[in-house]
């Protein structure tokens, strides 16, 4: 039941918006819809953790503990999310940067992006799943160009193209599973219901499934941003509106590895054997270590955490490619603290640039002075993206670098080569950008930093004490992802 | 009554790290400078003063274990308080008291919003330093570890608006997190495959000689990026002068040595084997580090940078004792391992009080001068009396003159090396007093830095301007600096009193102790192994030498007129004498400077004869930099800029990408 | 530690101060005869020290209460090292507070203390005097510890009277190692002294002048202590080298019936070095400040040699 | 009947890949378009062929859907918007024509050896499709690389799209009938989404060329 309104809201409030996004009431509504989205999802996290895995409308949605958790984290981060876009958005407005009808798409389109990617997480069709991935490319891609300068346009049109494609491939990787599945399940609708797969994962063909696993990588790891295929990241997260760079590296990026991950159980079941570990850990390294380089050379302060954003999911796809249940704790755990961390750095960043207008860095100077709140929102951010201890993204660290030293110990150079040269490219940018003197003007509306510190608070808690059903329920998850 | 009793140290000390942390928060709370100052600092204090008692109390005593429920699920906050976290927490105690004591005066006149952040970020600091010495699992150390680093780091970049201030928090924030870094993977190593991260199973854990070596050259980096052992002091001399003084008191005084005792916990508690080369290579290391330190201090113009080298210096000498102690371990030489191991610990407490009272000193100056450039100071001993005399102490004590505790743990250290036993390798034996040698140059070239120190700062005349509105320190900076100044005498009278204290920790570490030996002959005697090898007596020579001036005087005064002129200096008959001809900093290094000239970059600008305003400048900068630093830096540069070329805006190149990685993928699962 | 022991420390004591001027005198006239002049008398210094006690003391205007207490810290270090070295007995009362390490350590302490007063007026000279003294110092010292060390490592016993006995009344050995010590220390002795070819006493020539530039500012009694204690340093020295190097004569413990003829070893060694101290300061010409360090360097290296060359014998 | 039915399917297979070749080859882009219409016209004749021998109705629908979508609506919509930003320019290669179809050839051989062990388990009556399809999406990405405007590569993308079809409807009688209505809806959509791009790039850059669009990246 929770499942439908958690689905609904979001699409009635993406048409609403279509009709009423103009209002001068548009961004509370959004903020209104995506809180419920958020409350509906507790509700149904609760449901789940209580009585345990379901699936409902004739098993065309399930919910298990993995999936739960993302859907609680994306509607949770959507909401705070939506409530940062209000000033943010009336301030672009007030800059002149936005038309009413650009807000309008804007309001509608998030709702909708919302939708899609909780469409993704809970549907229990693999077919639905591609589908749903495929429309959060479409909903997002206007958002990139919302600003409709070369540049977005640019962005925007790399971002659809490369991931149409990719996710082109991910559709023949789904063909293919389906086309293993229907000797074992037989034609028509069963056949691509991941309950059902799940049970009959170790009788699939492993040949096509190994094949299948290539494409689906392929396809979803482009949207994970996984290197090489990674390249519209960037400069989708630096031209779009700050919100949507939130949302696309806090939400979509995690959806897409989860995508990912559910394949790669089935694989695993099928082949028996550790190719798609491997794949995923071989991918994670490259992801890691050259985003750490790509990182050294960054200006624009969005790219930049753009870049930073491919460093982690590198990582997560390298402590899901390890498997076990320390290290996909741990990979499920750095999806949660990055989530939370990245986009109170986006809220931070973008609150910053609409100060001092500028994304390039060397003009960001001193924030602590004038705003200290945004200043200390991007410093502890930073610091904790970093994986400085107390915050939680040290305690993700720690267990994925601890269990790579137990059980593949020739990663662990690289690993931590790469956080070191990650940790002094963005710490020393970061340095300049909040300390030192300053170069701002107040903004025309309050800024919304509830968010910022509510994320940082989370972080911080999760990296000193993390409660014992949280971990339960990570471990319920671990196990079924084995 | 029974709760007293049944309250461990432990116990005690997680209350106080508590306390500090709830100070921490009240100050970033109230914002309001008089309550800070008035209240919140001297209550810091208080704790500082609970947690000494309980480290003491403490001291070869059970050991008390605990295990808070935080952390990982799997692993959660593991405690541990035996008698090397006992003396270390002694140390962080003892100092801490006289540091926040005299910042309860130093800081108040500071903004109160900024005081109530750098109040946070203080008692953060103090706090992260208590749990590193608690710390008994990889994870709790390393976040305590980390927190330390971040906290000092914000207190050093208290002044952020100077470039200088930033570069050097960022200098400083990077070594560290890179040790972080290794020492993280000293503990991989060290936990040998059992996936476990408390540090009762790596006791517990036995390595092969080469895993043993590597966790230890790791951990002897990592813990060497926080101790500042050439070549990675470099963030040293930058941090410290950038931090407000009581701040470069702190870390100089008590952080630096959270490294010694990381190193020292890694090396005899965790690791279950030792080879002698380690002990050599420390030794080595140690003695570069005591010159390298030693002679750029001596060639510094700025104060709190002299000051910073000359932590270097002693960290180096507290390295050589490891040096020995673990040499001497492995060949079983364990009487002579302790007293070397007692020297080392010795010498850590002595340079907390030590380092941390000049470092105050340098705070008090800069307060009443606003003047770090020692080229600008001079004659301050008559508007601040009360200071110099307190900085005489701290000064004669680093520069390791009897009867002050400096001299005593560098006697004990001589005699470690004196009464070395033959080593079965023949090079050690030739090693060890060339080794000795150069630590008495080291020593010896303290006493000429220190010199320089209090004679340019405190004696002669100001050589700009007159400092008239420089006014003697007040109340609480008295109290501060009276008690390390206190602590430099008391521990340099009564040795054998500490080395009671310390002989739990080489019981732990090396399993012999010199109390027995130390007493024999009563507490006046300090005599390391027996009385006909060694013996001292600090006290004895202390009254000795009262009584002699006593004496000299009362006799003097009795045969003597008394009749006194005051003049002009007569300086050999000079005219118009000027203060500007005195030695300035530069000049008074210049020897030094002569003599190992290698070692420093020089740059010079000498003036012409026919300059109108002749001017000269000299600068001497760290060759390491150039060797080290640089070109990693540039290594870095190179790479990124070799892999940014793939990110090259072609989407049809992308989407190359992504086909060859399909047709390569599809090729290999194939 | 019975009353006679005290008796025989307070009488060395007393010794000590009143012989130290008689030693500078002393060598001062052979320095005389050597120059081919009739020299002041050997009991000129006690003179000199007596008009001072007479003068009014003029003091600078800035001088800061360490100048004026320097002079007395300072007689009492020179008079304690002094008196502690084993002169005529060993294993007087005091001896075990005090080994050659701490005796260094006092000399340094005295080192530091006539630098800083020296620095204290503010003036040209002073401070020039003073990083000088500091450059000689620092390089004196570690070879005068390399010295000890050697009689050390022989003795197996940093504290000086063991060594003497050692060396002294254990059976006779030759110590190679002992040769460049010797060396090495007479180096050391003269540079600590302010002698030729380190520094000249007796000149106030700005170029080359170390000790004398830094108490021009001292007058009348202070000066006078001054004066006395580098008399007692250059005794204190002489003792050392004594001791450490023809150490036979001084009496064992508790050997009443030898003092005497220690006493009478004692005066007659005084003698010989000195007179051999201002040989080795008429042949010789003061040498230019830069070339100092490489002086005290090389004592330093011999010093190490020596200790070197123990360890390879074992001895 | 079967196996003419089977005969008929490798037929249009091969019809597919022809077609594949010959957009790869095109020069015009108005002709690249007619090919796109031909090929989805191919793709639905196939589907009904399928399933007429394998009785499987809902294929009957997505072959009218792909009649729909593919032959008549995006063909329209292309024609549209190249009369409307009137670019009836000759497609200038990145890589010369002569080399593209060796390296598609060279897919092709790789394509097929890949789904060889595919095709011998496939149980329906086409064997060898699985492998036209895997080579002629590879030949539709091979031809976005190569090809330097807008357009084309457009065209390109959805022509990978029907091989994707193929892939499906050939080899695995279908998808799910509500995958593919979620299929066809997302191409749908985006092809809209495309339409207001080119617009947008058409008013931003006064043309469809894709070398405009180069300027962020790492320098």
């Amino acid at each position: 039941m929770e499942i439908l309104w958690i689905l609904a809201i979001p699409l009635i409030g993406g048409l609403l918006l279509a009709l009423f996004g103009y209002h001068r009431f548009a961004p509370e509504l959004n903020s209104v819809m995506s809180f419920g989205t958020f409350l509906a999802s507790a509700f149904l996290t609760v449901r789940v953790i209580t009585d345990g895995p379901m699936t409902a409308l004739n098993e065309q949605f399930f919910v298990d503990s993995f999936n739960v958790f993302l859907v609680a984290l994306t509607a949770f981060v959507a909401f705070t999310t939506s409530l940062f876009s209000r000033p943010y958005m009336r301030i672009e407005q007030h800059h002149g940067k936005l038309s009413i009808n650009m807000l309008r798409l804007y309001h509608s389109m998030y709702q909708l992006f919302t939708f899609t990617m909780l469409l993704a997480l809970l549907t229990n069709n693999l077919g639905i799943m591609w589908v749903a991935m495929e429309a959060a490319t479409l909903t997002t891609v206007l958002l990139v160009s919302l600003y409709r300068t070369p540049a977005s346009l640019e962005a925007a049109w790399k971002y659809f193209i490369l991931c149409g494609v990719g996710i082109a491939q991910a559709l023949f990787g789904t063909i293919l599973v389906y086309f293993a599945a229907e000797k074992v399940l037989g034609a028509g609708g069963t056949a691509l219901l991941w309950t059902h797969l799940d049970v009959v994962k170790t009788q699939l063909e492993p040949t096509v499934l190994s094949l299948a696993f290539v494409f689906l990588l392929v396809g979803y790891g482009t949207k994970v941003g996984l290197a090489p295929l990674h390249n519209w990241l960037p400069d989708a997260h630096a031209e779009g509106p700050t919100p949507v760079s939130a949302v696309l590296s806090g939400l979509l990026l995690n959806v897409a590895l989860y995508a990912v991950v559910r394949s790669k159980v089935l694989v695993d079941g099928a082949l028996g054997s550790h190719l798609a570990g491997n794949l995923m850990m071989g991918f994670g390294l490259l992801s890691v270590v050259m985003a750490a380089f790509f990182l050294s050379r960054q200006k624009d302060v969005k790219r930049m955490f753009a870049y930073s954003s491919i460093e982690h999911m590198g990582l997560m796809t390298f402590a899901f490619g390890m498997g076990g249940p320390v290290a996909t704790f741990a990979g499920m755990l750095h999806m949660t603290v990055h989530s939370l961390t990245k986009s109170a750095i986006f809220f931070a960043v973008g609150h910053a640039t609409q100060q001092t207008g500028t994304q390039l860095m060397e003009h960001i100077r001193g924030l602590i002075k004038t705003s200290p709140t945004i200043g200390w929102g991007l410093a502890i951010g930073t610091l904790a993206i970093l994986g400085m201890p107390p915050f939680g993204v040290f305690a993700s660290e720690f267990m994925i670098i601890t269990t790579a030293m137990h059980s593949y110990p020739w990663t662990t150079p690289f690993l931590l080569t790469a956080l070191g040269v990650a940790f002094a490219a963005i710490f020393g940018r970061m340095q300049s950008m909040v300390f030192g003197e300053t170069t701002e003007q107040p903004l025309p509306h309050p800024p919304a930093l509830v968010p910022v510190f509510v994320h940082l608070g989370l972080v911080l808690l999760l990296g000193l004490y993390i409660p014992p059903y949280l971990a339960d329920w990570y471990r319920q998850a671990a196990a079924l992802i084995g | 009554m029974t709760v007293v009793t049944s309250l461990l140290p432990i116990d005690v000390t997680l209350g106080v790290i508590a306390y500090w942390l709830l100070l921490a928060f009240a100050g970033l709370l109230l914002q309001n400078t008089r309550t800070l100052t008035r209240v919140i600092f001297p209550a810091g204090a208080g704790g500082a003063l609970v947690l000494a008692a309980a480290a003491l109390s403490s001291l070869g005593g059970p050991v008390n274990v605990a295990v808070l429920p935080l952390g990982l699920p799997d692993l959660p906050f593991h405690l541990r308080m035996d008698s090397l976290s006992a003396f270390f927490m002694l140390l962080l105690g003892a100092a801490s008291i006289g540091i926040s004591l005299y910042s309860a005066g130093y800081f108040r006149d500071y903004a109160g919003n900024k005081l109530g952040l750098l109040c946070f970020e203080y008692h953060i600091f103090l706090a992260s330093m208590a749990l590193v010495f608690l710390a008994d699992d990889a994870y709790l150390f390393m976040v305590a570890w980390e927190a330390m680093a971040l906290s000092s780091y914000f207190l050093v970049t208290t002044n952020h608006n100077i470039p200088d201030t930033r570069r050097a928090g960022f200098i400083y924030l990077l070594i560290a997190h890179v040790g972080a870094i290794a020492i993280l993977m000293s503990f991989g190593v060290m936990q040998g495959g059992h996936g476990d991260y408390t540090f009762a199973t790596m006791r517990s854990a036995h390595l092969t000689e080469f895993w043993a070596s590597v966790t230890f050259l790791l951990a002897l980096f990592g813990f060497g990026a926080k101790a500042g052992i050439v070549p990675l002091h470099v963030w040293l001399p930058e941090a410290h002068p950038a931090a407000p003084s009581p701040i470069s008191a702190m870390m100089s005084g008590i952080m630096l040595k959270t490294a010694i005792y990381g190193i020292l916990r890694v090396t005899f508690d965790l690791i279950d084997v030792q080879l002698w080369w380690w002990g050599v290579l420390a030794l080595t290391l140690g003695l570069i580090t005591a010159l390298f330190g030693v002679i750029f201090a001596a060639v510094q113009t700025d104060m709190k940078r002299l000051l910073a080298y000359s932590s270097i210096e002693n960290i180096g000498i507290i390295l050589v004792g490891i040096g020995l102690a673990i040499t001497f371990h492995v060949f079983h030489k364990d009487a002579v391992a302790a007293l070397a191991l007692t020297a080392t610990l010795y010498h850590a407490l002595n340079h907390a009080f030590m380092k941390g009272l000049l470092f105050l000193g340098t705070g008090s100056v800069l307060h009443a001068t606003g003047e770090r450039k020692l080229g600008k100071l001079g004659g301050l001993i008559h508007p601040m009396p009360k200071l110099a005399l307190l900085v005489l102490v701290g000064a004669l004590a680093i520069a390791g003159l009897p009867p002050l505790n400096g001299f005593v743990s560098e006697w004990l250290m001589l005699q470690a090396f004196l009464l070395s036993p033959g080593l079965p390798h023949s090079y050690l034996n030739m090693l060890i007093p060339i080794a000795a040698a150069a630590l008495v140059l080291a020593s010896a070239l303290a006493g000429y830095v220190m010199v320089k120190f209090y004679g340019v700062i405190f004696l002669g005349q100001p050589r700009e301007g007159k400092f008239e509105d420089a006014h003697d320190i007040g109340i609480w900076e008295r109290l501060g600096l009276g008690w390390l100044a206190l602590g430099c005498i008391l521990l340099g009278i009564f040795p054998v009193f500490v080395i009671l204290l310390i002989d739990p920790v080489t019981q732990l570490m090396v399993g012999h102790t010199l109390g027995n030996s130390a007493a024999q002959t009563g507490w006046l005697w300090l005599t390391p192994l027996e009385p006909g090898r060694a013996s001292y007596s600090p006290l004895i020579l202390f009254l000795i030498i009262i009584v002699g001036v006593i004496f000299t005087m009362l006799a003097v005064k009795k045969f003597y007129h008394g009749r006194l002129r005051h003049g002009p200096a007569w300086d050999c008959g000079f005219p118009e004498q000027t203060a500007r001809m005195q030695d300035t900093a530069e000049g008074f290094g210049q020897p030094i400077r002569q003599i190992f000239e290698p070692f420093f970059g020089v740059t010079r600008i000498v003036p012409t004869p026919f300059d109108k305003h002749p001017h000269y400048r000299g600068e001497s900068r760290d060759r390491i930099w150039d060797y080290a630093y640089l070109p990693i830096a540039s290594i870095t540069e190179k790479l990124s800029a070799l892999i940014g070329r793939l990110q090259h805006g072609r989407i049809h190149i992308y989407l190359l990408y992504s086909f060859l990685t399909l047709l390569a993928l599809l090729a290999f699962v194939r | 530690m019975n009353i006679s022991g005290i008796f025989l420390q307070l009488f060395q004591n007393t010794l000590v101060v009143l012989i130290a001027p008689l030693l500078v005198g002393w060598v001062n006239q052979c320095r005389a005869w050597l120059q081919n002049r009739t020299g002041p008398g050997i009991l000129r210094p006690y003179l000199n020290l007596f008009k001072l006690f007479q003068k009014d003391a003029v003091l600078a205007h800035n001088a800061s209460p360490l100048f004026r207490f320097h002079p007395y810290i300072l007689f009492a270090c020179m008079w304690l090292a002094a008196s502690l070295v084993p002169v005529i007995a060993t294993d007087l009362p005091l001896s075990p507070s005090v080994d050659v390490i701490v005796l260094v350590g006092i000399f340094a302490l005295a080192r530091v203390f006539i630098s800083l007063a020296a620095m204290d007026i503010g003036t040209s000279f002073g401070t020039l005097g003073a990083r000088r003294e500091m450059l000689v110092g620092f390089l004196a010292e570690p070879a005068l510890l390399m010295v000890f060390f050697t009689a050390a490592a022989i003795s197996h016993s940093t504290s000086l009277s063991t060594i003497v006995e050692t060396l002294a009344h254990k059976q006779f050995v030759l110590h190679p190692s002992l040769a460049f010590a010797a060396i090495a220390f007479i180096m050391v002795l003269l540079a600590e002294n302010a002698r030729i070819p380190v520094d000249n006493p007796s000149t106030h020539l700005e170029l080359t002048m170390i000790h004398e530039a830094m108490i021009l500012e001292y007058s009348a009694r202070h000066l006078a202590l001054i004066e006395w204690a580098s008399a007692l340093k250059l005794l204190a020295f002489s003792t050392i080298g004594i001791a450490l190097f023809l150490p036979w004569g001084i009496a064992e413990a508790g050997n009443w019936g030898a003092i005497p003829l220690a006493l009478v070893a004692l005066f007659l060694k005084l003698v010989a070095a000195g007179a051999g101290l201002a040989l080795l300061e008429t042949v010789s010409a003061k040498m230019r400040i830069f070339r100092v360090p490489e002086f005290m360097g090389t004592a330093f290296l011999l010093a190490v040699l020596g200790l070197l060359v123990h360890f390879l014998h074992g001895s | 009947m079967e196996n003419f039915s089977g005969q008929l399917i490798n037929l249009f297979a091969a019809l597919l890949l022809l077609i594949a070749f010959g957009m790869l080859s095109q020069r015009r882009v108005l002709s690249l378009i007619n090919l796109f219409a031909l090929q989805g016209l191919v793709l639905s004749v196939s589907t009904m062929v399928v399933a007429y021998t394998s009785h499987q109705n809902h294929l009957y629908y997505s072959a009218a859907l792909t009649l729909v979508l593919k032959v008549l609506i995006l063909p329209w919509i292309l024609h549209r918007l190249i009369r409307k930003l009137n670019v009836k320019w000759d497609v200038e290669t990145l890589i010369n024509i002569p080399t593209t179809m060796l390296v598609g050839i060279a897919l092709v051989v790789f394509a097929f050896n890949l789904a060889a062990p595919i095709s011998l388990m496939a149980g329906t009556i086409t064997k060898s499709s699985l492998g036209i399809a895997m080579a002629s999406v590879l030949l539709s990405f091979l031809m976005m690389i190569t090809r330097s405007k807008a357009v084309p590569q457009v065209i390109g993308f959805l022509a990978m799209e029907n091989g994707l079809f193929f892939a499906a409807t050939s080899a695995t009688y279908g998808m799910p009938m509500v995958v593919e209505l979620g299929i066809a809806l997302d191409v749908l959509v985006g092809m809209f989404i495309l339409g207001i791009f080119f617009f947008q790039i058409r008013e931003t850059f006064d043309s469809l060329d894709l070398k405009h669009m180069e300027k962020l990246k790492e320098d």
